[in-house]
């Protein structure tokens, strides 16, 4: 068990060293989209540094204690992310529902804390965040629905290893309607620019984290980085077929992040009320049809 | 002592009360406790007077049926005479007259007697309901009775002339001869309206509203459980014994029933003074009796009657002494009525909740005992009907209840005199020990009504 | 013959935390995160500086919404009374080590405001400045020599203003009162 | 060995006392209350557990009462509910008009549940239901509302008619009372009928989609004490009728192809997952908390509907988990906001906010009653949560699929609100004074937080004793599980690893916190506000309309249901002025035409 | 429907009303009248149901030399382009104008405005003497022309003296008598000539 503690414990650390540095290329890929030079590729490391080593403020035991626990749920999320088919801390526990609720607590913990922190931004920040997740949460679980009941089971690892079968190819290219809803709520679940309300700088002050400086704002710049890993990856194994070496994995890694943040820096934000209507119409409605498609009339491709 | 005593010492009695005016209301608590005393010594069995034959002469029969009959009238008579001493002295000699009249009803075997004390106990009726101040609703009440007995009458006169017998007991030998139902069928349904519109059935019942509606603590009582009772219990008789309907008249007075039950329940439902609720209720309860009669379910109806007519008399007292203190019996100016009399309040609330038929009280027992025994006649639909109207019946009695519970605004004064919370007291704890304790109540069965034992064997 | 043996010399506990401030220093000054409280006219420069023509973010530095998240509070421009209250009040939000940079000559004798009853006429006996970069609205190149300024001082160890606030407290609070009277104010709307 | 029949006895003699105790004075009789209803709840617990209860009867002849793992599981929560809920009396009970029959009637309404549970005659079934209702009515009132006793009652009532013409029904057709035989024995459209008629009784009292409205009135208005009880524990009945319908009455009608689920059930999941997503968007919109806790369990009767009628057997398991779980997490949340309402009377979000600084033990208390409610991992509903979606995934039910994501998610959403507006934010100056709840309040609450984290992480015992229920009515298989995990038709879920990780993952996050330099203490009023001068703490609280953007695109739908009762109601008060202007009318005429009418009618009928 | 008859229209009316002092042209859209003190509130309520329904703002100018306020109402007319000025002369010592908020609510914080710079009272404003923009004004108000902002600017914000440390080539070059000449002149130009 120990070891097993400790495998999760490296990948917690792999994912968020990992997408620390995907995040710095990243910001220095839209930098060279917008013809300027951009960061160096390890800023975000340098940021999260700088923030830990600042002297902030706490609003009170709620303040931090949320903190923590949204750090720590996150942390014990990522845990469970197996990287490849075989890299994987707890080999038949990683079930896909635990990925979408323990994230629920990590939302919680900051929410609490969020609010706990007295400032009206940060509860309408949380307000907007949970409105946002109530949006794009419902069609990817629809599609999830579907990838379970076709691959017969609900461990990543599983669907990892059913989509890598010689016969059928990735779920991407099996359930297309599927393979674009997913992408919109990853969209959503990043955060990413058509789906940020809730960390509006101009609007609303960055959202939840207003009243945030010093290692509580460094803890939580963390928790986006691992959370965002373990979207991502979450994409990866569903959608993308997973990986059986970490190379694989890396690459597929790469351009999901770069593709979703590039869509995302090209685009404005959406009314809160308009990101709710929008996930309600399209992408559930697809994702309804393609269920359909796949558990009743069995057209898998 | 022979059970004719209980018609003739009323009537005597109620004749030498003329003489003596302030003593009539003693001399009525000492019939009535006579009454009672001799019910219990009476010798069953049918009574000839006067020598005469069947045909002619008048005969009474005397049987466990007819005793309860004769012991709640009499005892509710003498409890509710009792209570209002104070209030209503002087109506001794009527009172009188209403216990020879309903003894006679209960007892006769005649048919031409029963019209005879049908018109006496009438008369003591509207003379009582000329206490409620409201000369209008006595004379609308007159009239549909005096109809009523009228037509009770024609349908007499039919079937004597067809049978030529006015003794109930051979009547029902001829009929049993007798295989062309086509012919009884007016007769029966004259008949039954004429006794419908005494014991309060639906489409005949128009005066019951005024009367019920404007009464006070001596005529509400009176009229809602003793005649009530007594016109049930008579009603009974001839359904079980003499009607005995069937094919399409059965399916149109069950329809009847069924009707009045969800109506009036529904009536009750929209009516926002207290009394009216109280009277709708009663006349639910009146077609439910009937309907069970029609159902051959005796002993449950003869049950419903006496637990009904006790319910009613606790509620129709306790409301119509507030109206009388607030002036208006609207349920929203009576609002917060037990608030500061307690022991009231849950003596109605213990009334209401039998008659609405919960656990733990004797209405429960009896609504699911007489339900089940539907289930068995196979009547799926009554029981539906039933279950719906009571439904609606339980809304309406818990909303009064809660607004007399709990007041909004100022308190209203009104006070309870002690004899009021005994009598009471003993009746709501009579109807909470029956509801825990079924024991006694399985005594009895159907065999009460011995008419047909008596026609089969002589 | 000094031994080449590397001997671990257990440091103090002063010593390791002056490592610590250092390496800290190193990601302070590569990660500057700038609240811009645009007061007056120089903020003009600003823009130009984050997009493509100078690129603030090359230097790690990029614009926050809330003072808890800012070290620099750049002061651009004239600071009539009311926006000082205020400037006043966000400084001692921010979370510490904090620096403040203030453009053009407004913050450093009231530029062309400097008789006007209105305009205070020198920022830092209010609160301490680290770095002023003078002109009146000084060029884009002027104003990223200024934040490179801030953050050379920040890598020798000068950049300690905040530090300054904190021991003559009383003496800055003085100046405070005497030009504003008060600096919480009660108005009417906010009650 | 403790006699059923005793128990009820002593419960009504100990109701009487306590009615008698409480005129003295209203904390004697409510510790007397605890120590009763604690009695019964360690003598049943006691002998329950391994089923030698004695159903003997001597006193009660005409009783007769059998044991079954499932009325067990109802009881024993319950009355665990009942004890939990009776320390909180000693604090309430002074501010009710009719302080000393609410302990009569609480009591009267336990043994009544007792009976109900413990009986296996359909008639006996009736009198303790009946019993329950209008013992239960009559502690409503003493709340704020009269008019949401009345609607409880409407409903209850039609509930358990439909429940009383079911059982004639089977009488009819069987012949018998007896429950088991009763059910087992009726087929083809008897079956259909009575399906039908106990899934009234079912939605009525469980207050699901179409008999929901006297539940937010009943539960937002009962006493505060009382309406943890309504939620936790009386909610309940309608789920053990709905077992009885969903689940011993074999299935109903066309068997659909796809999803291979009879039709019956198939409609009772979808009116389940209707009245998911129809509490959701209303506890969303809610601002009483209390109204709000009850909406959320009108969505949770609508998770046990549909995870009773999926007719597999984790889906079976996941319900009655999800009773336990939904009971103990609705209990601990109105127990706190009850708390937090004693403290500030009032438990409008509007008027309140950071209670958490002066109540921190309540708002813990809350915090983990929300974890369950939400069905977020380290706490019971989770599994139950978890089970309910093997069983939908499995049959492939979309729609029904999209309801109960839909719910899982947005009750993130509406428990979040109470405590973002209720317990964190600006601390009020007029909440200065207030204090933390008194010891003997904060007993229940422990245990109940305690049982919260227990059913979450070891879910095995729990399993084990559903695997006997499901032995004892169904035909399914029962369900594999170990200390800590549970395995379904999707694999295994480890609770007990999933709350130890969440413990390392805490660790990790706290020794960062540890590290890094204390930070400044600063009081709340010190926050961003664009360097505005801001003096009132209400300005800096964030409550009313929480969830704005959310509730203006649904705000005109929100009232259809309650708008069509109450036409309903207003049509059968115009029945009744029809009837009455028809019947009762003052001119005698009228009696005379209807008297005619009959004549005639009979005469025509008869000679025809 | 050109200005001209417009002016002659709104001459006319004001004269029925007020004695005019003055009336003068300022542009094409833009007239001013000058009247008395006391007939200011009938040609305001005239010149209201004429249709210039808006108060465009109140001034005041302070005219020392005569001790004297001048007030300035600019009404608009949203059908005809025309500003019309009513100009009225009022005493500066205690100088006091009767508040005009029962013909133009609007007023109410342009008074208080004028209060606060200038020191008029306006009896019938209920706030008008509360403060508006300035915080914590501790001396007379500001923009009466014997307020000398300089010597309060001295006097309320601390200054230190900047040691001359940038070092000049020749250090007679002609840049300082250039930098004393401005000097001068500005300090003419800001006290209006009175100080040398």
């Amino acid at each position: 068990m120990i070891v097993n503690i400790l495998v999760g414990i490296g990948i917690a650390l792999f994912g968020f060293a990992l997408q620390t540095s995907i995040g710095g290329i990243n910001r220095k890929i839209v930098g060279r989209l917008q013809k300027r030079h951009g960061p160096r590729w390890y800023q975000e490391f340098i940021d999260i540094f700088k923030l830990l080593s600042k002297r902030g403020i706490s609003h009170g035991w709620i303040y931090d204690f949320g903190v923590i626990m949204a750090l720590g749920g996150i942390i014990a999320t990522a845990m469970f992310m197996p990287l490849t088919v075989d890299i994987v801390a707890f080999k038949q526990f990683d079930n896909f529902f635990i990925f979408v609720y323990l994230l629920a607590v990590g939302m919680l913990g900051m929410a609490m804390s969020a609010s706990g922190s007295g400032n009206p931004w940060a509860s309408i920040g949380v307000m907007r965040a949970l409105t946002t997740m109530l949006a794009y949460e419902v069609p990817f679980l629809i599609v999830a629905l579907t990838i379970i009941n076709v691959s017969d089971s609900s461990s990543l690892t599983a669907i990892q290893a059913f989509q890598q079968t010689a016969g059928n190819n990735w779920f991407i290219i099996a359930l297309p309607l599927g393979g674009l809803v997913g992408v919109l709520s990853l969209m959503g679940m990043l955060g990413k620019k058509p789906f940020e309300t809730y960390i509006a700088p101009a609007e609303i002050a960055s959202g939840p984290m207003v009243e945030y400086g010093g290692k509580q704002l460094g803890m939580l710049f963390i928790l986006h980085e691992i959370s965002v890993f373990i979207e991502v990856s979450l994409f990866v194994h569903l959608f993308l077929g997973g990986a059986s070496n970490i190379f694989i994995f890396l690459i597929k890694y790469f351009t999901v992040y770069t593709v979703v943040n590039l869509i995302s820096n090209v685009n404005g934000r959406f009314k809160i009320d308009q990101v709710v209507k929008f996930f309600y119409k399209w992408p559930l409605l697809l994702a309804i049809i393609q269920a359909f498609i796949a558990i009743y009339l069995g057209w898998v491709i | 002592m022979s059970a004719v005593l209980l018609i003739a010492i009323p009537l005597l009695a109620a004749f030498i009360s003329i003489l003596f005016k302030k003593y009539s209301i003693y001399l009525l608590f000492a019939v009535t406790i006579f009454n009672i005393a001799n019910v219990f010594l009476a010798t069953e069995g049918i009574i000839i007077i006067g020598g005469f034959s069947p045909p002619l002469g008048i005969s009474l029969l005397v049987d466990t049926y007819s005793k309860i009959a004769l012991l709640l009238v009499n005892a509710l008579v003498l409890v509710i005479a009792a209570l209002n001493v104070k209030a209503y002295p002087k109506y001794g000699t009527i009172l009188l007259l209403v216990v020879a009249g309903l003894n006679g009803l209960v007892l006769t075997n005649d048919l031409f007697n029963f019209f005879v004390f049908l018109e006496i106990s009438g008369i003591a009726a509207y003379l009582i309901t000329a206490s409620n101040k409201k000369p209008i609703t006595t004379f609308r009440y007159l009239v549909i009775g005096a109809i009523g007995s009228s037509l009770f009458l024609l349908g007499l006169i039919i079937l004597y002339s067809m049978f030529g017998t006015l003794n109930m007991v051979d009547m029902i030998k001829e009929i049993a001869l007798n295989n062309n139902y086509q012919e009884l069928v007016l007769p029966f349904t004259l008949m039954f309206i004429g006794l419908g519109v005494e014991a309060k059935l639906l489409p005949f019942n128009s005066w019951v509203k005024g009367i019920l509606g404007h009464s006070n603590t001596f005529s509400g009582p009176m009229i809602a459980s003793v005649y009530a009772s007594a016109m049930g219990f008579v009603l009974g008789r001839f359904i079980t014994n003499l009607f005995n309907f069937e094919g399409m008249l059965l399916t149109v007075v069950l329809v009847i029933l069924v009707a009045g039950i969800v109506l009036s329940d529904i009536m009750a439902f929209a009516s926002k003074k207290s009394r009216e609720i109280l009277l709708f209720s009663s006349v639910a309860q009146a077609s439910m009796i009937a309907l069970l009669f029609v159902n051959g379910i005796i002993i449950w109806a003869v049950y419903l009657i006496i637990a009904n007519a006790l319910s009613k008399t606790v509620m129709f007292m306790i409301i119509n002494k507030a109206q009388k203190d607030v002036g208006s019996d609207e349920v929203k100016s009576l609002q917060g009525l037990f608030a500061n009399n307690l022991v009231i309040g849950i003596i109605f609330t213990i009334a209401t909740l039998s008659v609405m038929g919960l656990p733990l009280l004797v209405g429960f027992t009896i609504k699911l005992n007489f339900l089940t025994e539907l289930a068995d006649a196979g009547q799926i639909w009554t029981i539906a009907f039933i279950l719906i109207a009571s439904v609606v019946e339980g809304i309406y009695f818990v909303k009064l209840l809660l607004k007399l519970w709990y007041p909004e605004g100022n308190l209203i004064k009104v006070n309870y005199h002690l004899s009021f919370k005994l009598v009471f007291a003993i009746i709501a704890l009579a109807l909470l020990t029956f509801g825990v304790y079924q024991a006694p109540l399985d005594k009895l069965d159907n065999t009460v009504d011995t008419v047909m034992e008596v026609v089969n064997n002589g | 013959m000094k031994s080449t043996k590397f001997t671990p010399v257990p440091l103090t506990k002063a010593e390791t935390d002056k490592k610590w401030w250092e390496i800290g220093d190193f990601f302070r000054r590569n990660s500057l995160w700038l609240l811009m409280y645009c007061t007056g006219c120089c903020a003009i420069e600003l823009p130009p500086a984050m997009t493509s023509a100078y690129d603030m973010e090359r230097l790690g530095m990029g614009p926050m919404a809330t003072p808890r998240q800012a070290d620099i509070l750049l002061v651009s421009g004239y600071l009539s009374l009311k926006t000082l209250r205020r400037l006043i009040y966000t400084y001692e939000q921010m979370s510490e080590p904090r620096y403040v940079v203030a453009l053009g000559s407004c913050p450093i004798n009231g530029g062309i405001y400097h008789d006007s009853h209105a305009v205070i006429n020198q920022l830092d006996q209010y609160i301490p400045v680290d770095v002023y970069v003078a002109g009146c609205m000084p060029n884009t190149e002027a104003v990223m020599n200024g934040f490179v300024d801030l953050m050379d001082q920040i890598k020798h160890k000068r950049a300690n203003g905040w530090k300054k606030y904190h021991e003559n407290y009383s003496w800055y609070k003085a100046n405070q009162i005497t030009s504003l009277g008060e600096v919480d104010v009660h108005d009417e709307f906010h009650e | 060995m403790a006699n059923i029949e005793y128990l009820l006895l002593f419960l009504v003699g100990s109701a009487v006392i306590s009615y008698f105790l409480t005129r003295l004075n209203s904390f004697i009789g409510s510790i007397f209350t605890i120590f009763a209803t604690m009695f019964v709840f360690v003598s049943l617990a006691a002998y329950g557990f391994n089923m030698n209860l004695d159903t003997t009867v001597s006193l009660l002849p005409w009783f007769s009462f059998s044991q079954t793992y499932l009325g067990f599981f109802f009881v024993i929560i319950i009355a665990f509910i009942y004890l939990m809920v009776s320390f909180f009396h000693p604090y309430f009970l002074d501010k009710y008009p009719y302080k000393n029959s609410y302990n009569l009637l609480f009591l009267l309404s336990l043994a009544g549940i007792i009976g109900a549970f413990y009986t296996d005659h359909f008639l006996q079934l009736f009198f303790f239901f009946e019993m329950i209702i209008w013992t239960t009515m009559f502690l409503i009132p003493q709340g704020k509302s009269r008019e949401a006793a009345v609607s409880y009652f409407g409903f209850s009532l039609t509930g358990s008619v439909a429940l009383l013409i079911g059982i004639f029904v089977i009488y009819q057709n069987v012949g018998r009372f007896d429950i088991q035989a009763g059910l087992a024995g009726i087929s083809g459209t008897t079956s259909v009928f009575v399906f039908v008629l106990f899934m009234i009784a079912a939605l009525a009292k469980l207050g699901t989609f179409p008999l929901h409205i006297w539940l937010p009135l009943a539960h937002g208005n009962a006493p505060h004490p009382f309406s943890p009880v309504l939620s936790g524990a009386l909610v309940k009945l309608g789920a053990f009728i709905g077992i009885l319908a969903l689940i011993k009455i074999n299935p109903i009608g066309p068997v659909i192809g796809a999803i291979d689920l009879a039709l019956g059930q198939y409609i009772i999941a979808f009116i389940g997952s209707l009245s998911i997503v129809f509490g959701t968007l209303m506890a969303i919109k809610e601002d009483d908390a209390k109204k709000l806790l009850a909406y959320s369990s009108m969505s949770h009767g609508g998770y046990i509907l549909v995870a009773f009628s999926a007719l597999n057997g984790f889906a079976f398991a996941g319900g009655l988990y999800h009773i336990l779980a939904h009971a103990l997490a609705s209990a601990g949340a109105f127990m706190a906001i009850a708390a937090v309402a004693r403290a500030t009377g009032t438990t409008k979000m509007k008027e309140l906010g950071g209670m958490i600084h002066k109540m921190p033990i309540t708002y813990l208390a809350y915090l983990i009653a929300i974890i369950s409610m939400a069905g977020i991992p380290p706490m019971g509903g989770f599994i139950s949560k978890w089970l309910i979606f093997q069983a939908v995934i499995d049959r492939g039910m979309i729609l029904i699929a999209v309801a109960v994501f839909f719910g899982s998610v947005g009750s993130f959403l509406y428990v979040f609100r109470p405590l973002a507006a209720l317990f964190l934010g600006q601390e009020f100056r007029e909440y200065k004074h207030v204090k933390e709840a008194p010891l003997l309040m904060l007993i229940p609450t422990f245990i109940i937080m305690g049982l919260n984290i227990y059913t979450g992480v070891i879910p095995k015992q729990i399993i084990d004793f559903i695997n006997n229920i499901i032995g004892e009515n169904t035909a399914f298989a029962p369900v594999v599980a170990t200390t800590f995990t549970v395995t379904a038709t999707y694999g295994t879920l480890n609770a007990g690893l999933i709350a130890l990780i969440f413990g390392v993952g805490v660790a990790i996050a706290f020794i960062i916190f540890i590290l890094m330099k204390k930070s400044r203490k600063v009081e709340l009023m010190d926050t961003y506000t664009a360097a505005n001068f801001v003096h009132d703490e209400h300005l800096l609280h964030y409550s009313v309309d929480f969830y704005a953007p959310l509730e203006r695109m649904y705000e005109k739908q929100s009232h259809w249901m309650k708008k069509f009762y109450d036409a309903l109601a207003h049509k059968v008060k115009e029945v009744g002025k029809l009837a009455k202007y028809l019947f009762m009318s003052n001119n005698i005429g009228v009696t005379l035409i209807w008297i005619l009418v009959i004549i005639v009618l009979l005469i025509g009928v008869v000679a025809l | 429907m050109n200005s001209m008859n417009n002016i002659e229209r709104v001459k006319e009316i004001v004269e029925k009303v007020a004695k005019v002092r003055k009336f003068e042209q300022i542009d094409k859209f833009q007239i001013a009248f000058e009247i008395e003190k006391n007939d200011v509130h009938q040609t305001l309520s005239a010149l209201k149901l004429a249709g210039w329904k808006q108060l465009s703002y109140l001034s005041a100018i302070d005219w020392i030399e005569t001790s004297k306020f001048e007030l300035v109402y600019v009404l608009f007319n949203w059908d005809e382009a025309l500003y019309i000025q009513i100009r009225a002369m009022i005493e500066r010592e205690a100088a006091e104008m009767n508040s005009i908020i029962s013909i133009f609510p609007g007023a109410k914080y342009y008074e208080r405005e004028a209060h606060e710079f200038f020191g008029i009272n306006f009896p019938g404003n209920p706030d008008y003497h509360k403060q508006l923009i300035l915080e914590n004004w501790d001396d007379i108000p500001p923009l009466r022309k014997d307020f000398d902002p300089s010597v309060y600017s001295d006097r309320k914000f601390p200054k230190r003296e900047y040691s001359v440390d940038y070092s000049v080539k020749d250090p007679e070059n002609k840049s300082f008598e250039k930098i004393k000449e401005r000097e001068k002149r500005a300090l003419s130009l800001r006290t209006g000539g009175q100080k040398k």
